[in-house]
């Protein structure tokens, strides 16, 4: 199978049955991001349908337009042929198509069973809630997907990986032709992942169209007949599975050959400046011990839920620690907040940027400087001028791509709002800093710029910490990588041993020669 | 990879008609309205010693109105300000029992104004609590404890020198609390639009996680805010009890949703992260037009705070519904 | 095991109001009688009933500062009626008075819903707006005892198997308000609003339209509570139970409604207001000064909600395996 | 063709009594001719609320005051101010301190009613019995004068005892519940003492309620509009009240000899009172206008549709 060129037609796919839901020319604008431009999808029942592309790719932006969150710019959809509208999510369930999404959209404070059954819970008598039928319906599908939870306790006192499996049976629980499931492996256990394909191909017996959204080559080429591919909210092509291979796969995704992604370096290891000594958190993680030095780029990974960020927020001083000590330079240093982080030189670039990194409803200028106001003002009283100098002279070195210093962080795309993020650090000359999944849902251009200026902070003796929880990334970047499981340091690999196949083992804690 | 090639100008030219559409100039406008309407509707109103007389309905509630901006913007509300008030002032009467002079009395309202905002913003930063609810509570505390020592009794015989701060002018028909009032309102308008500290409070209003994950001591700033909160209701106790000149416990009662008012009608989002000082400024001079302006014509309070009501809800609704309006 | 996570609050707050009403025996044992719990029930009820629609808009995250000024207005308006209209029957009344409750529910309801405007300022708007209709309306005059028609005034007070209809009322509302807010879509869809809008908007519970009910409810609770309060008291002017919204508030804190949304129960409303109330009942009884009973209303707020987000500091989440196994 | 315009300014609008008294200023205005009567006020009974009228009655330049007071200390500065401004203050029912004012007009003298209060419950308690006193806010001055005149002559009634004394804060609803606590923590009292208008309703109200009417007897000072049903219910025996009418009628006629300076405020003067005939006052400059009057199922019906 070749690469399509983008506005070529889609080539019909080799079926005789027409698809349950098809989507055609949909296109779906936020402000400042077009985030689909004419798409086609088609879903056949009895068929897994595999949608591919990288992160920000529009992905699901499609799934939340197919389940009535959001209403497409223009374009047609269809179910059974007929042009169709999703006014509201109800009327997407009502039509039959039920999601797994890619973030647990779960109560925490509301029971599993009705976690799973929200909005079209069991009815008795009086059309009264029935909580008995409800627990008990509950326990049949968890059981059906092979989860052990009790399902009159609190959503909140589960694992991540529990709450996923909430989210499934939720998804379960409608009685659907169409199973949409974007990522929903990507906090699952080895075996709970197992567990899941023999649901899909239960699902796949009853004759019910499946997405299934993953960046997993290997679950792909194991579970899907067919796959559709995007690219920065454009549609590029589609086919049955078993004609491409994964090369062909990655080349349709990502438009060039995989290779150049990732920049070459040249580490040049210095002297040791953070060295951590036995951190533990009450349920978070334990024993956390490794020691970092000057120029070099130290990979973190593991399972989403592995506990790193966690982990790596309380070094940030975000959380204290029970127990534990940090050495910078070989002095013990108490970090109690943020800021006294920032005064020993470790910044902290969060994943969740919207909400941790950007302060999205100021100005780039007023984000970028907001923790070196210190250097920019005079006893305590802003001098724009300053901030406007100092915010240029970071944004600029990341090539940040804005209207003007004064637009709101908000206003900007993914990327560029981690572009001000990391200037925001930058601007502070630290000695440490921790980017976590730095590139996250940020367009290829971008991430590639965000890892050539991690090599060059790298190159400039700046000691890096990245989360990571894609492999390549993992493997393309870092001199060293350690690797989490539930809390706990598992295994510290570098050179020859730092391959892909080691760091699935151990992230999975799957003991020696089984493998996914 | 440094390519400066991409210039990024520092502003972009803000047309003036935006400007105009700003909420503190939609509100300078229902101000020259309020007061040309005034002007027409009672022959007693252009008058100076009138209009000085005026001031004193908003003066004292605006000086608390400013603290309590920047707490708002900061997404944190005080409403035991009246409360702070009350006991401030009991305190002020007792230590007039136990013959204190004038300085002294200034430093047990404004100590017990710090202290009482000291002990809302403990319980707000470092337990945790939400500040609506601990301050529903210490409400009732503080003025509750005003009731326990003075009970149906009133403190009275405040020193002569006293009477200078509710009822002194500094030049004319300019009284103190005006005066007063405009240094205040500098002051914070300095603070919150010019210092690090004024940064810090928007970006921690916006977005307290981002706050504190950039390095801002989240809870310090807030904690400051408490206490200037209470600072100001120690400062506006002293003057409405020189104005008074004496105290009940229930002095002051009900003003905390005035000054909340005040502070919305002002323009500052009740959900933090925006406002100015100058909205709050013209935002008291309103509500005090309005209230003058009704008095003058012997309009009952009530009938007056519907007015107030009507504003506070209008002027949001209003432009929401036009823009409503448009869209379709 | 939910069940008994959220009822281990409830269980805690009914042993402080058994520890309370103990000390209280010490002091003066009449107090306990059961004719006297049930003048002190009777007493709370109409506090009871604000507590139930306030517990469910503070469960969708938002806030009624208005209802104290909405239970005036209805009461006023059924208690000029009854003095233009004598004859017009106490049910007709009482459609009336949940009639406009509603009504007026549903304006704050709308503002929060169409036009987005925060809970707070819009009933801190109608709130001032609602006393000042009543001035106008009455012309600052009172509705006095004298004024009203015996039936009028007897509905509230008739007693029916030992007690009296306000009391009735406030029982029906409770259980009524337990079955909704259990084992209704619209109930749980409160829950929903108030713990995660966002996932609520994914499961295809419209967020604004749910707080309007919300509104609507607190509204017609209000207006009900308007009349049999006008009646009971015998007398309607602008300021009844002025400042009572506070109170109303302060009964669901201590009832651990969350003030974040979300979480909350009308079992938690019922008891917080009991506490309130008996608190108020009693201080005058055993010879407390009334004078303390502000101080100690507002430390009791404080109180509770201290200990309420302690037991809510459980951990968002959690990783190592052994703690999950302790939880 | 410039009225002479008197401000009549009471504790809070929508009150029966104060209603009662602005219909005897007028009265006075139209007996005099040429006179305006502002009858104005706050709408909660606050000093700040009075002290905001009252600026805004300086700012008109009106020539009287007139002014039944919140707080007899916290009014003092600004009523001085608009005396500074040459107009006439005089304060009448709740007073306000001496130098807030050129004269204060008791509706009846302190004593008289002192006396009149417990004498009213004592009438019907000819074995003594016990009584509690059930007070308006815990700030009105004219409330605790008499109180503590009725305790000066608690001597002449043996047998009579004062259990409590709480305060309902002229609230309907908190009168009514600090009358149910007296119930409850006296279960033998036999009579309940509210020398205010809105207690003495409440009180008469919890009683009926607690089916007490008979046993228990509400007496004070109330309106006989307000306590016709508490006569006919036997809740209350009899109450006493001065004539509201009368009071706002001499009220307004004392200012305007003031303003016109037809009389001078000063110890041992004579100011005349129109049909009221004339007051005279003491060396604190306050004068009684008349004897309270009594009112029982005998006399109820005539005025209870008057005031
Ligand atoms: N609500 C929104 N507002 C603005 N931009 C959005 C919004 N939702 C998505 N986008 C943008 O639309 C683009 C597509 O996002 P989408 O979440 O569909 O990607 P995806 O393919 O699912 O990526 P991933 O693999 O990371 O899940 C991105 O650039 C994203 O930043
Ligand atoms: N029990 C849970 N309930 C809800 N969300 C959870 C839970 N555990 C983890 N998460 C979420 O999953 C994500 C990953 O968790 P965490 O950051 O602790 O692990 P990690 O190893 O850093 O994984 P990642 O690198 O994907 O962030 C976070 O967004 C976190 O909020
Ligand atoms: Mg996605
Ligand atoms: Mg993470």
């Amino acid at each position: 199978m070749l690469m399509h060129s983008q506005s070529q037609v889609p080539t019909a796919p080799e079926a005789n049955t027409p698809p349950i839901l098809s989507l055609d020319g949909i296109t779906k604008t936020f402000p400042g991001v077009k985030a689909l431009s004419e798409v086609a999808l088609n879903l056949y029942p009895g068929q897994v349908t595999a949608l591919v592309g990288e992160n920000g790719a529009g992905k699901s932006t499609v799934v939340k337009i197919l389940t009535g969150i959001y209403q497409p710019d223009g374009g047609a959809i269809r179910v059974d042929g007929h042009a169709t509208q999703f006014p509201t999510a109800r009327a997407a369930s009502d039509a039959g198509i039920t999601a797994i999404h890619q973030e647990t959209v779960l109560f925490d404070d509301l029971s599993v069973a009705e976690n799973i059954f929200i909005g079209h819970a069991p009815r008795g008598r009086f059309g009264l809630i029935d909580w008995a039928a409800m627990e008990r319906r509950s326990n049949e599908i968890l059981k059906s997907i092979g989860a052990t939870i009790d399902p009159a306790q609190k959503l909140r006192d589960l694992g991540i990986a529990s709450k996923h499996l909430v989210a499934i049976a939720r998804a379960l629980s409608i009685d659907a032709r169409v199973v949409i499931m974007d990522e929903p492996t990507a906090a699952l256990s080895h075996k709970e992942i197992q567990e899941l394909y023999e649901l899909v191909e239960k699902l796949k017996a009853q004759g019910k169209a499946i997405l299934f959204i993953s960046h997993k080559f290997d679950e792909i080429f194991h579970i899907a007949d067919r796959y559709t591919v995007f690219r920065d909210g454009q549609f590029i092509g589609e086919g049955m599975i078993d004609q491409v291979n994964e090369g062909q796969l990655v080349k349709m995704m990502v438009g060039r050959d995989v290779d150049h992604i990732f920049p070459k370096r040249e580490s040049h290891i210095g002297d040791e400046v953070l060295k951590v000594v036995g951190y533990d958190h009450p349920t978070e993680f334990a024993e956390i011990s490794f020691d970092l030095k000057r120029g070099e780029i130290l990979g973190f990974y593991g399972l989403v839920g592995a506990g790193r960020s966690e982990f790596m927020q309380s070094l940030f001083g975000i959380t204290r620690p029970s127990k534990g000590v940090v050495r910078i330079d070989g002095r013990v240093r108490v970090i109690r907040s943020p800021a006294d982080a920032v005064a020993n030189g470790i910044v902290y670039v969060p994943e969740d940027r919207g909400k941790q990194g950007a302060i999205t409803a100021l100005p780039i200028f007023q984000n970028v400087t907001l923790p070196s106001l210190g250097k920019t003002s005079k006893n305590g009283f802003l001098r724009l001028a300053e901030e406007f100098k100092l915010a240029r002279e970071y944004t600029e070195r990341l090539d940040l791509r804005a209207a003007s210093l004064d637009t709101n962080v908000g206003n900007l795309s993914g990327g560029n709002q981690q572009k001000v993020v990391i200037a925001k650090w930058l601007a502070t000359q630290p000695r440490v800093i921790i980017l976590d999944e730095p590139t996250k849902g940020i367009d290829i251009g971008s991430k590639a710029a965000v890892h050539e200026f991690m090599a060059e902070l790298a190159a400039q003796g700046l000691a890096v910490i990245m989360v990571s929880s894609e492999i390549p990334e993992i493997l393309g970047m870092s001199d060293r990588a350690i690797i989490m499981r539930e809390g706990r340091i598992v295994a510290e690999l570098d050179g020859d041993d730092l391959t892909p196949e080691t760091l699935v083992r151990h992230a999975a804690g799957i003991s020696q020669g089984a493998t996914t | 990879m440094t390519t400066p090639a991409n210039a990024i100008p520092d502003r972009l030219q803000t047309p003036w008609e935006s400007r105009l559409k700003s909420w503190e100039a939609l509100l300078l406008l229902v101000a020259i309205a309020i007061f040309i309407a005034n002007s027409f509707a009672s022959p007693y109103f252009l008058n100076a010693w009138n209009l000085s007389d005026a001031t004193f309905n908003f003066t004292e509630k605006a000086m608390i109105a400013f603290a309590m901006a920047l707490l708002i913007i900061s997404g944190e509300i005080d409403l035991s300000v009246a409360a702070i008030i009350a006991l401030a002032s009991t305190a002020m009467g007792a230590a007039v029992q136990a013959g204190a002079g004038t300085p002294v009395l200034i430093l047990v309202g404004l100590g017990t104004g710090l202290l009482c905002g000291a002990f809302n913003g403990v319980l707000v930063t470092r337990m945790g609590l939400p500040s609506i609810v601990v301050t529903i509570g210490t409400m009732s505390l503080f003025r509750g404890i005003s009731y326990i020592v003075l009970g149906d009794q009133a403190y009275r015989g405040y020193p002569s020198d006293f009477a200078f701060f509710g009822q002194g002018y500094v030049w004319w028909v300019i009284s103190f609390e005006f005066v007063l009032f405009a240094i205040i309102a500098v002051i914070y308008f300095v603070i919150l639009h010019k210092t690090n500290f004024g940064r810090s409070v928007y970006a921690i209003g916006n977005n307290p996680t981002g706050a504190l994950f950039s390095g801002i001591r989240v809870n310090r700033v807030k904690f400051i805010l408490f206490l200037l909160t209470g600072l100001m209701a120690g400062i506006a106790a002293i003057c409405l009890t020189s104005r008074l000149g004496s105290t009940r416990p229930s002095i002051a009662f009900g003003w905390e949703l005035e000054v909340v008012t005040m502070v919305v009608l002002g323009g500052v989002n009740i959900l933090g992260g925006s406002g100015t000082i100058p909205g709050v400024v013209i935002a008291a001079f309103v509500i005090g037009l309005v209230t003058f302006g009704l008095g003058l014509l012997n309009v009952p309070g009530i009938v007056m705070s519907i007015v107030v009501g009507a504003l506070l809800i209008g002027v949001i609704a209003l432009p929401r519904l036009w823009s409503q309006w448009r869209q379709r | 095991m939910i069940k008994s996570l959220t009822t281990s609050r409830e269980v805690l707050l009914f042993a402080a109001i058994a520890v309370l009403l103990g000390l209280i025996a010490t002091r003066f044992p009449g107090f306990v009688a059961p004719s006297n719990l049930a003048d002190v029930f009777n007493d709370t009820s109409p506090l009871i009933l604000l507590a139930i629609g306030q517990m469910i808009v503070i469960l969708t995250k938002c806030i009624d500062l208005s209802v104290a000024a909405n239970l005036a207005l209805t009461g006023m308006v059924v208690a000029m009626i009854n003095v233009a209209m004598p004859g017009v029957p106490v049910a007709v009344i009482l459609v009336i008075a949940v009639g406009l409750g509603t009504l007026l529910g549903m304006i704050n309801g709308l503002l929060v819903w169409k036009l987005d405007i925060p809970p707070i300022v819009v009933t801190l708007g109608t709130m001032t707006i609602f006393r000042g209709i009543i001035f106008l309306l009455s012309d600052g005059k009172w509705v006095n005892s004298h004024e009203m028609s015996a039936t009028f005034k007897a509905f509230p007070r008739a007693e029916f198997l030992g007690l009296p209809v306000l009391s009735w009322t406030a029982i029906l509302a409770v259980i009524v308000f337990t079955i909704v807010m259990t084992r209704t879509t619209l109930g749980r869809a409160f829950y929903a609003v108030g713990g995660n809008a966002h996932a609520a908007t994914y499961t295809g519970i419209n967020v604004g339209k749910t707080q309007f009910w919300a509104f609507t409810i607190s509204g017609a609770l209000a207006g009900l509570t308007g009349y049999l309060w006008v009646s009971r008291y015998a007398v309607a002017y602008v300021d009844i139970a002025s400042g009572f919204e506070l109170d109303v508030v302060a009964a669901c804190v201590i009832g651990g409604v969350s003030i974040a949304g979300g979480l909350g129960s009308i079992g938690g409303a019922l008891l917080g207001a009991l506490f309130l109330g008996v608190i108020k009942n009693a201080l005058p009884v055993i010879n407390i000064s009334p004078f303390w009973q502000l101080a100690i209303s507002g430390s009791a707020i404080i109180i509770a909600v201290a200990v309420n987000a302690r037991a809510n500091r459980e951990k968002g989440r959690i990783i190592l395996k052994s703690a999950e196994q302790a939880a | 063709q410039d009225d002479m315009r008197i401000a009549l300014v009471v504790k809070a609008l929508g009150i029966g009594f104060f209603e009662a008294a602005a219909k005897g200023a007028e009265e006075a205005a139209q007996e005099l001719g040429g006179v305006e009567i502002i009858y104005t006020g706050p709408t909660d009974t606050t000093a700040e609320g009075q002290i905001e009228v009252i600026n805004s009655l300086i700012a008109q330049g009106v020539d009287a005051i007139a002014i039944s007071a919140n707080d007899p200390d916290a009014l003092v500065p600004a009523l001085k101010k608009a005396m500074q401004r040459g107009i006439t203050v005089i304060s009448w029912d709740s007073g306000v301190a001496p130098e807030g004012r050129q004269m204060h007009l008791n509706p009846s003298s302190n004593p008289l009613i002192g006396n009149m209060i417990i004498k009213l419950a004592a009438d019907h308690l000819p074995d003594g019995g016990e009584v509690a006193v059930l007070s308006a806010s815990a700030t009105a001055t004219n409330q605790n004068i008499w109180i503590e005149e009725m305790n000066k002559v608690m001597g002449n009634y043996p047998g009579i005892e004062v259990v409590a004394t709480v305060y309902g804060d002229d609230l309907a609803d908190k009168s009514y519940r600090e009358a149910q606590g007296l119930m409850q923590s006296h279960p033998d009292l036999d009579a309940i003492i509210a020398p205010t208008s809105v207690g003495i309703v409440a009180a008469a109200q919890a009683v009926e309620d607690a089916g007490k009417a008979g046993q228990i007897n509400v007496t004070g000072l109330g309106l006989p509009s307000e306590m016709a049903g508490a006569i006919e219910s036997g809740a209350s025996k009899s109450f006493a009240i001065w004539n509201p009418i009368d009071l706002g009628y001499s009220a307004a006629m004392i200012a305007h000899a003031l303003a016109t300076e037809a009389a001078t405020a000063e110890p041992g003067a004579a100011i005349p009172m129109g049909r009221m005939g004339s007051v005279t006052l003491d060396d604190t400059n306050s004068g009684a206008m008349a004897d309270p009057f009594v009112y029982d199922s005998s006399n109820i019906d005539a005025f209870k549709s008057i005031f």
